[in-house]
């Protein structure tokens, strides 16, 4: 038997705000991006967002040499999210597992309609998502990150899909929650939009709220995409001048 | 759905459907927020601890549920688990292989076990046998027989009742140990109702329970797991096009509505 | 460490019988079958043999995909054989195992001899055989209810292959064991036929008879597919009239 | 069999090879009840507790087993364990790719466990050492390296000689630990001896153990497992032709003084 | 390497290359014994108890070292355990495909490992916990995120210095049973220091440190491991052309020279 | 919990030598080479050295039918390096594991700077080496025999490559290190040379040598492969004559 003595609980209330680091209700953490930061890629991005590090590669659009995943009439968008067995508190056994299945499928769904697949039939583009360093809410800082580096691999899109979430901790709804926040949370609504048009084209909930709690979640959550948005611009804008 | 497998809908079927859900109508005559008939029954197989079979339309699913004594994670020394799996095997369609589960099918095993969990279907603590050590573990297994579209509203409605049908057996700590007792069963402690309802978005409209025909030209989908109090406990988009928010709070709504009644189709108790 | 209250023994011997479930020894368990019960397959059937619950479905003759497979005169008629995880007492894992191996080799093999396979060159039949619920005597059961969901899915055949066990449990040799004279059972013989002809297309041996106890074997598990046969022609006369 | 790899024999040697078996001839010149040349020899692997090779005619196979302390299944808490792997191996035949066993080596495997565990060969109670916590599991692997037909004999005929060929070091229980002495080993308990005896139907008759050549046109196959007291502990059907009761019931016949032959070649006592 | 992926290297490129080197130059003008310009950071990943992100160039790698309690191997069982893994994910070159490591994944883990392990870097004994029960095994993972040729090199400066950044928890033994202490934290026990110099052979000359370019035209390679104190922990030859005696002993003395300066990238005490 | 009482240390001390079995520091165990052992195969080797057994196969040249491995001017060689499941102590669990990749890997190396592959553009040479018996040295020991049977298979080539490890043990660099010492040893250097030129096509040093040590060791290794070369003539030479 391994008997682990508990941490002290992390982070303390601030005396203005419920929240355990102190954040307002709306505010996001700090976060950066960076565009192209590999040099293999086509296109690469790295986005840190409170403790939360990831990185993100995009090749193509190439040749796809599977038959029978071919589209006669667009690109297909594969994605890959995978998380280095360092980047959480409990080793990480390498390669896919169910979780990471399920958030690879829905991240190129949340991806695919702002890409014009259809310039490039026959062909793959593909993202990989890497978690270098999780805590909470890695699925969306993966797909605002993926955008990034698309944008720099010169995948023409629509716009930059940006994903942030918002959720329910200690009886409040509140945005972007942190790994404490999420993991003694009552709910998690991760949410990603097309900025231009509003959009919204991740969704998901998990944990319990009324009706009117959702739509307080989803619109804090697209509040905070909009944030987000403006630092993905901010990452182009850097890396390949206005 | 990304991979449609070998099915592919010509353009034509596609428009028609389009205009005819434009029009207010289906392929079926269903009026929108109508369900095709449900046919579910418990108890169908003596070997699991609690079993369904659920039909919607055509769409037929087995669930079993099978306890079995593990450890219980660290970071929950006194709580039970649930473990919910799903196959699509290749019987339910053509489009389906052997194989270990694919992407569908893992997203249709973690969303049914997301809406089971958060809504809080089972008392989880009173699983616990000895705390840190000893726990029941519930394994749900949705075996796919026939798919005629809409798995995930088949597969929480099937899965509720399975639940409520379960039946595990008394166990007891005597010095130390776990005495399990199979001729004394006592039922699984249900304490929340849970039922989830998909809408695939056609002609600009949203539609429930679709069918095969329907998931085949839908642009998007959205499955929303709700309570009996009428508390969102799960929800799923799909599909690779768009929605609006307006849309989604309108599925909110008149999810409430659709829920009530098909949460009629649940046996009246746990017994 | 667990310990488990063992149950009662399972059934009490009836006066006339020495078979737990009072069964004489040339009797089969109760049975039903069904021709049709899935939508989505060309073909499909339903069986219950005493406890158990076996469904199959049929797909073909369909293309065959995987070139190396391909027969250039013939059809592959392909067999999978698969319990559902709560079909047992203890839950079963996912996924074929040594056992279905051998299972799904032997029953395509008992099935082949009976199907027009040189009509449908470069193609395939597909069998799924799911065991819903198993109380001894599967395999056989596969094959009988296999036999009429290939009919049902208009395949051509010779005849309808069935097959039924026979065996020696507490001393004696009786027809179609149970799962509890099987465990306890001394040996078990499953045949499959072809009724027409008498000719045998499945045979295995498990535990230990004489050759007079397996001659007798033998003709028991005869007799007892010609019994299933009746059956397996009715279900196909429900479904289709006479 | 189903899988005949990349091989595929011309329509006319499939003739001539009928005619010829017609006529009551062998290509070899064997008469139907003989076997090809059988050399066995066991303890040629010092690591492994118990070994063989075995060749039968061309066809070559290395027997290890190896004991290892596990515990016992919770049905036989008081029973040893065989576990019996075979591994077609790519060097034995152009046909055979790595990779995890296919349905041949699966079928294999468990052919032989089974003659060799329904016959009772190894007195499996003996190997018991704390009930229902810890027995000894006996591992038997079959390395296929030349591959020239009739591997179900030989898998057997080589099994056989190698558990009695195998000692297993003397397990002791001492304040409820097992205690293993490497230096003191006993003989594995036999109790039983069995072999098996194949078939292939060419040309309408039945010849026993077929080459490589005979099994390429052979319609059908089967093979009987017995013991030395004639009694019949496995049967094995193979082939997608039908075989008739009568043919099943004179090969049975026939093994019976085939199988005693057979058993002059395996070592006079198990020491 | 022998699997060059979908990159295949024109002739003329090939030669060119080889008549650059033939006359003393390199393609980016390093001399025949120079690195690229090296970056590494430690404590990059605060949920690691120990990282390291290196560049050799573009050659890029994250290291992440994470302690694990568990059973040490029955014939060390006083002795902690170290285990190296790598992942050539898809993010670091077209080449790379998902899926379980390939053999390129496999050697390079094996010989960072082996050049880790033998040179005592870590003081393994320190790790032990209860003889027989309970030891530290650290687990090294190597990320490798952009791969610009001498992964090698890159893997085992980036391990070296993750380990040096390693801090494990403290484990108290009360009453047989393992207590830890997250709070407090105690550095890896470091005895020794390893580093790895690669050469690549290219109109047949040995250059050190090749980069991508470099090894796409490269005859063969050969790494070698060397502890500060100048003796040898580990070599390594790689690709399909061979090298003579005098290469190699040209190229251990070289490495002694090189390790030198190498070393002063390292931190300067593990802390 | 399992306790082993440990064996006495294996073999003693010869006064002669610090060897445990007595040898001289350059002395190999003995051993002996066939060729031509089986007959399926194109080609084939037995070698014997100290308690090691290995058998090599060779299929090839022949058809690659794994489009994406094909080289359009030569042929692949492909090895595959295997124990058998009883070849070791603590039975070996069957399939490839990661030392057993690397050293297929390292083989196929070692070989083709010998093979003339070019003559065989789009074809494969498969070489399985399958380890029967292990007692230390075990991928050297395959490498000599699949010379063996390269040649027996009558596959073009310059030489054969012979391999032999050196290593150091209770201090003393030696050649050819057994089992025992290996375990106890503290370092080892596997080499494969080509006879003729002296060239070593494969080179690994494990544990700690100073580069004095190396040198000698590398030539040691050299010596003892240069022994075991004029066995792989010889063994051809009683197959095939002079």
């Amino acid at each position: 038997m391994i008997t682990i003595i508990s941490n002290e609980i992390l982070g303390k209330n601030s005396t203005s705000s419920k929240r355990a680091d102190g954040r307002a209700s709306d505010e996001l953490r700090p976060f950066k991006i960076e565009a192209g930061v590999l040099q293999r890629a086509d296109g690469s991005a790295y986005l840190e967002l409170g403790g939360n590090k990831v990185i993100v590669a995009v090749y193509g659009p190439r040749e796809l040499h599977i038959r029978r995943l071919m589209q006669p009439d667009r690109a297909v968008l594969r994605c890959r999210y995978n998380m280095a067995p360092f980047s959480v508190d409990d080793r990480k056994r390498p390669g896919p597992d169910r979780r990471s299945v399920e958030i690879s499928k829905i991240t190129s769904e949340a991806l695919m309609p702002a890409v014009f697949l259809e310039k490039f039939p026959r062909s793959t583009i593909d993202v990989f998502i890497e978690v270098l360093e999780a805590e909470g809410g890695t699925r969306c800082a993966g797909i605002t990150a993926a955008s990034v580096a698309l944008a720099d691999a010169g995948v023409p899109m629509h716009d930059l899909v940006v994903a942030c979430a918002a959720g329910k901790s200690e009886g409040e709804v509140v945005v972007d929650l942190s790994e404490v926040e999420d993991k003694n949370g009552e709910a998690d609504v991760p949410v990603a939009i097309i900025p231009r048009t509003g959009e919204i084209t991740l969704l998901q909930s998990d944990g319990n709220l009324t009706p009117e709690e959702f739509e307080k979640a989803l619109n804090l959550a697209i509040d905070g995409c909009m944030k987000l948005s403006e630092a993905q611009k901010e990452a182009i804008i850097r890396r390949y001048g206005d | 759905m990304i991979k449609m497998g070998v099915t592919i809908i010509p353009e034509i079927i596609r428009e028609s459907l389009n205009n005819l859900v434009k029009n207010g109508e289906r392929p079926d005559d269903r009026s929108f927020d109508d369900y095709r008939d449900i046919y579910l029954e418990t108890g169908v197989i003596s070997k699991a601890e609690g079993s369904a079979r659920i039909k919607i339309g055509k769409t037929q699913i087995m669930v079993g549920a099978k306890p079995q004594i593990g450890e219980p994670f660290s970071d929950t020394p006194n709580v039970g688990v649930l473990m919910t799996n799903s196959e699509l095997i290749p019987m339910a369609s053509p489009d389906f292989e052997p194989g270990p589960p694919d992407e569908r099918s893992v997203e249709l095993a973690r969303v049914t076990d997301r809406c089971m969990r958060e809504a809080g279907v089972i008392d989880l603590e009173k699983l616990c046998i000895i705390e840190g050590k000893k726990v029941w573990m519930i394994f749900l297994d949705l075996h796919i027989i026939d798919y005629d579209g809409n798995l995930m509203d088949a597969a929480v409605l099937g899965s509720m009742a399975a639940l409520m049908d379960t039946k595990i057996p008394e166990a007891k700590v005597v010095d130390d140990e776990v005495v399990i007792d199979p001729e004394k069963k006592v039922p699984l402690p249900i304490k929340e109702k849970a039922l989830m309802c998909t809408f695939a978005k056609i002609g600009g409209e949203l539609i429930v329970d679709p069918s095969l025909e329907e998931e085949q030209v839908m642009d998007t989908r959205i499955s929303i797991g709700m309570r009996a109090d009428g508390s969102i406990c799960a929800m799923q988009k799909g599909g690779i096009h768009p929605l609006n928010k307006d849309e989604i709070l309108k599925a909110v709504e008149r999810t409430g509505e659709i829920t009530k009644k098909l949460m009629e189709h649940l046996p009246q108790n746990n017994q």
